[in-house]
């Protein structure tokens, strides 16, 4: 975080209420320029709310957001022709594709090269122009539709891109493009890119970091897991949780039954024979998914226990020393006291 | 029952040799209806999107307030804009009484709820979405509104349509405001309303005849944006 | 060119009589007189404020009260035409030749229907001074008496909807007569009493109040409405061959 | 310019202690009006539905037709109106003539084409996904009917409210249908113009301001619809 | 194909044709009553077209459907109440959640079990219904959202469910979740399931049989690479294609060089070792991803080849033995005359 640039954004002590609900809370966060961060998290988490609120849509419940230094708000005219957003729900406009990707460009004072630059974007998202461009918005389908709009804010050539489920209904291979067009913008243009995506293997593949959001909570960096409550009385100093397969979560004893712990992925070991070492918890695992993150050589493991799915990052050693293929079943073990608690006050 | 069949010979007559007295009936009416419909679709535009994008507190008041003002009698607005405009009103000074500007002035007043309500509705319908997609590809405020309006068209066609057809034909403020002059303010309304007081029921039917001709290529000439997408 | 600015009642602008004058009084004097045809009532009322320049109107009551409250000026007398009561041919109440008096009371005897214009106007003055003069108390809401609250033409149409009596004036009547190619439903019953003259007059707005007033081109109007070239064409002016108006300045 | 003060005043005394008169007109508007909007509602919402969701060869001239509609004039409606109830029209027989049935018939065709065009506009800017979300859920053709009208309520509202000025504050078929006829057919907009050509311009306006204080009041009773979620 | 049970859907020469382009041509197709079946293809294959055919939304251009035996269309009451539609973009109505959930039983003249019944079908979908039911619909999460439309349909306990992308936004929790709901809705009303999705490990986890569709052709059962065009003249009866990492893919001449061509899985021979044998076509690539069917105990790898990505069903044994780990580079082996040309007349 403490490169020579200054950050591209900073948060301070942001929070986003709907209907007295809080559906975020952001002490401290900077985003260096140029980043590539992914967010990951459960439905709710709160991802989409931070993408609206980096991207100067929605205004916060309170804290501020300071763009290169100064702090902006919505309208801002130094922000509205630089950071741009791809919602969740891709909106088209009644109007042709070639259109709706040229609307951003037409406001800002179309340039002579208008139509290469939608013709470009069209193609980096696997759309060929010459077969799409004409096309009104609703002869198009879910995944292109999709991929309109992304093209229309790639399109933008935008300082900071926001990119709310990109590839959520997108083939594979679109998927692979939409990477490739990411990377080519961080290179070409400099452009800072926040990515929220249910796609694990698909983020950690195009993010240089990638951070975890639950229950309106943001955890930088690292892969975690999530154990939701309720908790019980397991003894001294000690709260447990039965899983769904019948085995038992041991936690140190928090604040409230009802809240959600967590754990870090570096803290658990994964073992395909059991470890027994005294107070250690010893879960029983099966290995559902491997994907190879290419840009690292690492491998993004998802192992289920019971309902739980725990996600590390590995080195392809370890797997191959380990055997771990799918379908095997694995021991995961872990200290209690490794245990946190999200503080949902 | 008769005159309705010569009440239709006598439009199609009207309409294929213009007689200078229509004529002058149909030049006054658009004159007056067109300069009134851009005062009210250039106050009324904004000021429904204003009203149908924002969430303010006391904005369901205030939309009863201008859904109220949809049934604002048109000789109402007449004795309003009379009181003023008269040679001893405020506005005497201005030399509006018996002529189109002033009949303009009343018909905007009558339109521009109409503009604002149905404006608002037609805001309110757009997906939510849209504003978030407009603001996201770099529209400033002027922008939103404009391309808002632009989604919104179908919505806002309605409401201009609405409007134009209160102002059309309305009677009060043109008979009210312009005192009927022959030649100068005597509006399609006015006359047709004076062919029924004299009697002259067929000639009535006739020129309201003419009226919805008028309305209809008006409407015509608008439809072109009601297509999808060009 | 000068303008000048009328309000004037509906059964002058009904009839034809101005759009039968005014261009003949444009050629002779070169001023452009515009009018605006209302109730009797707001024509009144207009001059009041100022917003119109002269007047003609048949109300003499009332038009005698605009001028001794210092509205008007120069009211000059110019023509007459006449009411006559009519109904339906079968003549329930039997009115036929009897005087007004009497045929208003067998009006109200038989409680037959008659429609009443209750707009205030001089027509409408008119009747209600029948009334009072026939006795009796004056008939409100009595289901027999209908009140319109409109113009002349509509108020007899609604007569004979309801196969009832009316009294209108001789000019709007003969166009009736004419709109029904002679042989309407209803007829003439009652005519020719002296308490149904219809006197029309030409009134100037009183320039003191009303500064903008152009009340020397109202005066050269008045004066030619009552002068012997007005005087002719208003006997002159026919309808269906039938005389409406009689000039009658000189009297 | 006083007399509008003047009217103020009186539109309160008016309001306050109803005059019989000023009460009889009331229910006659209220009568007629609230025939007319029945009638043009259930005639007119599923015309609007029919026009607005489904997509079919004509369809926009169609749309041009009806918005032409829109600029009906008053006159000739009550014109056309008289035509059939009048002793010798053909419904003659009805005895609708200067009755307040006979009002609202002329106001319902008056009301109608603007029920139908907002209707069809409100249903036209659904979301396309809704017909898809009602029919997959199961809904028959009765319901997909219902289920949209409810779910474009904000527009169908507007199109009733702005239905409704419209037939509160039409003279002319007010006028030429109903006769004026004071303690039966007399409106609130047949007073007012007649008390305006009397030169009552204080009166006019003050029953002015009372007919919008009963647009208020229905307006109020209304905006139960604009709640978002129950 | 063949059970003994008559098919619920049987269609017939079905064709959906959107402005003059043909986005489905199904000659002939049968499922069976309590099947699930998946759908998988890129953008744009046809998928949503297939379902809401076959959920009687819309008419067909030409062709046929019969539900049990007899042809049907829109509106039909038989189907009505029975069929039901998860749409790929979920529409939620303007009402509260429960009010949404509630809608088709409603529709139906609701028994008196309906509260319990939309309680059961958010907590299905894992909506708390005491956290969820009352808020109005747009106060969700883009995921939250998903799974309201989704309780909609589970609410109405239906005979077919079609369901269009219902993971596209949601999380692996709730992915997990809804695989347990559709198969319980199988087991429990005999529910036959017919679902599009682009995450192909959950649609081999939740589908008795996956087809493919490819530019508005159906393939039913096997999984299958497709190798989209342009293709140039490789001399004598045969084509060839580059790829971006410079490889080329060979086929035998077919009659459109922009067509595009398949082969299917079984027919590809995946080895660490490069396999050389005559006319046989080797290529190279890497193991991108794996993912355990857990129903099965197989493993679905995908293979990137230059742009390319091929998708194999294999046991696990197959991978142990082999020792094919993410990240590892591995060859591909098929003979040319086992690639197949896509009819797109
Ligand atoms: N407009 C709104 N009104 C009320 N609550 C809202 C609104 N938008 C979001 N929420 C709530 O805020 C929380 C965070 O929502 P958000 O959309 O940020 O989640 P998310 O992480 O993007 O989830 P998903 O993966 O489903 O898209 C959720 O609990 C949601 O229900
Ligand atoms: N309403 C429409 N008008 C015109 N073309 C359409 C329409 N709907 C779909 N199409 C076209 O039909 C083809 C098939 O679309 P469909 O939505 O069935 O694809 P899909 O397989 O569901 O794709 P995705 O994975 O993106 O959802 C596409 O080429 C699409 O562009
Ligand atoms: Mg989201
Ligand atoms: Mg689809």
């Amino acid at each position: 975080m403490s490169s020579g640039k200054p950050p591209i954004f900073r948060i301070e002590a942001l929070q986003q209420h709907y209907g007295g609900r809080r559906a975020l809370f952001v002490p401290h966060l900077e985003i260096a320029p140029g980043a590539i961060v992914g967010l990951m998290g459960p439905n709710g988490s709160g991802k989409s709310t931070l993408l609206r609120l980096l991207g100067f849509i929605e205004k916060p419940s309170s804290g501020l957001i300071h763009f290169k230094g100064r702090t902006a708000a919505p309208f801002d005219p130094r922000i509205r022709s630089r950071v741009t957003l791809l919602p969740q729900d891709p909106y088209l406009m009644n109007r042709s594709v070639f259109d709706n990707v040229a609307y951003g460009i037409k406001l800002r004072g179309a340039g002579s090269d208008s139509v290469q630059r939608v013709h470009r974007a069209l193609a980096a998202v696997g759309l060929a122009p010459a077969q799409f461009a004409r096309r009104p918005w609703f002869a198009l389908s879910g995944g292109e539709a999709q991929r309109v709009a992304l093209a229309a804010r790639l399109a933008l050539e935008p300082e900071v891109l926001l990119m709310d489920e990109p590839t959520a209904s997108v083939d594979a291979e679109s998927a692979e493009r939409i990477r490739r067009a990411a990377l080519a913008a961080r290179d070409q243009w400099g452009t800072t890119l926040i990515v929220a995506s249910h796609d694990w293997s698909w983020l950690f593949e195009v993010c240089d970091a990638v951070w975890h959001l639950y229950a309106g909570t943001v955890f930088p960096a690292g892969t975690r897991t999530f154990f939701p409550g309720p908790w019980e009385q397991a003894g001294e100093g000690a709260w447990r949780r039965r899983l769904a397969d019948g085995q038992w979560l041991i936690a140190p004893a928090g604040t409230d039954p009802s809240a959600p712990a967590y754990i870090e992925s570096q803290k658990l070991i994964l073992s395909r024979a059991p470890m027994v070492e005294g107070s250690r918890v010893v879960l029983k695992g099966t290995v559902l998914r491997q994907a190879l993150i290419r840009r690292t050589g690492k491998v993004v493991v998802t192992v289920g226990i019971g309902e739980l799915t725990l996600t590390a990052v590995l080195a392809p050693e370890t797997l191959r020393n380990e055997g771990m293929a799918p379908g095997d079943g694995i021991f995961v073990t872990y200290a209690p006291e490794d245990v946190s608690w999200i503080d949902s006050s | 029952m008769e005159f309705l069949l010569d009440g239709f010979v006598q439009a199609i007559i009207l309409l294929v040799h213009l007689d200078p007295e229509t004529y002058s009936a149909i030049r006054a009416t658009l004159w007056s209806s067109s300069a009134a419909m851009a005062v009210s679709l250039v106050l009324g535009l904004p000021a429904g999107f204003w009203l149908g994008y924002h969430n303010f507190y006391g904005k369901h008041a205030l939309r009863t307030v201008v859904d109220t003002l949809l049934s604002l009698p048109t000789v109402l607005v007449g004795l309003i804009v009379y009181a003023f405009i008269s040679r001893q009103g405020p506005l005497g000074e201005m030399g509006l009484l018996f002529t189109l500007p002033g009949i303009a002035v009343g018909q905007a007043i009558l339109a521009w709820p109409v503009v604002v309500a149905l404006t608002a509705t037609a805001v309110e319908s757009m997906d939510r979405q849209l504003s978030i997609t407009l603001r996201s590809l770099g529209a400033d405020r002027r922008q939103l509104l404009l391309s808002t309006l632009w989604e919104a068209r179908f919505g806002i066609l309605a409401a201009g349509v609405t409007a134009y057809g209160r102002v059309m034909t309305e009677v009060g403020i043109s008979m009210m405001v312009g005192g009927n002059i022959k030649w100068a303010t005597r509006t399609m309304t006015t006359a047709i309303a004076l062919e029924t007081n004299k009697g002259m029921f067929a000639t009535g039917v006739a020129l309201g005849l003419v009226l919805l001709a008028i309305a209809f290529a008006v409407n015509v000439s608008l439809s072109f944006l009601r297509r999808q997408v060009r | 060119q000068q303008t000048l600015m009328m309000a004037t009642t509906t059964s002058t602008d009904d009839t034809g009589l101005l759009d039968y004058l005014m261009p003949l009084f444009t050629k002779d004097s070169g001023i452009d007189l515009k009018w605006t045809a209302t109730g009797t009532g707001k024509a009144l009322k207009l001059g009041e404020n100022c917003d119109v320049d002269v007047l003609l109107v048949h109300a003499p009551p009332a038009e005698k009260k605009f001028v001794e409250d210092g509205f008007g000026i120069n009211r000059r007398q110019v023509m007459y035409n006449d009411f006559v009561l009519i109904g339906p041919a079968g003549d329930p109440a039997a009115i036929k030749g009897k005087t007004v008096k009497e045929a208003l009371a067998a009006i109200r005897a038989k409680q037959s229907v008659f429609t009443s214009r209750g707009d205030k106007s001089g027509t409408h003055q008119q009747e209600l001074a029948l009334w009072k003069a026939a006795g009796g108390p004056m008939p409100e809401k009595e289901p027999w008496y209908v009140q319109t609250g409109q113009g002349m033409l509509a108020t007899i149409n609604v007569a004979a909807e309801r196969n009832g009596y009316t009294m209108t004036d001789r000019g709007t009547f003969i166009k009736y007569e004419a709109d029904h190619k002679g042989n309407p439903p209803l007829k003439i019953l009652v005519e020719g009493d002296q308490v149904l003259l219809n006197q029309y007059s030409v009134i100037t707005v009183n320039p003191a109040r009303c500064p903008k007033v152009k009340a020397d081109l109202a005066e050269t109007f008045s004066k030619w409405m009552a002068g012997e070239r007005g005087q002719q064409l208003i006997a002159g002016f026919k309808l269906l061959d039938k005389q409406l108006f009689t000039p009658n300045a000189n009297e």
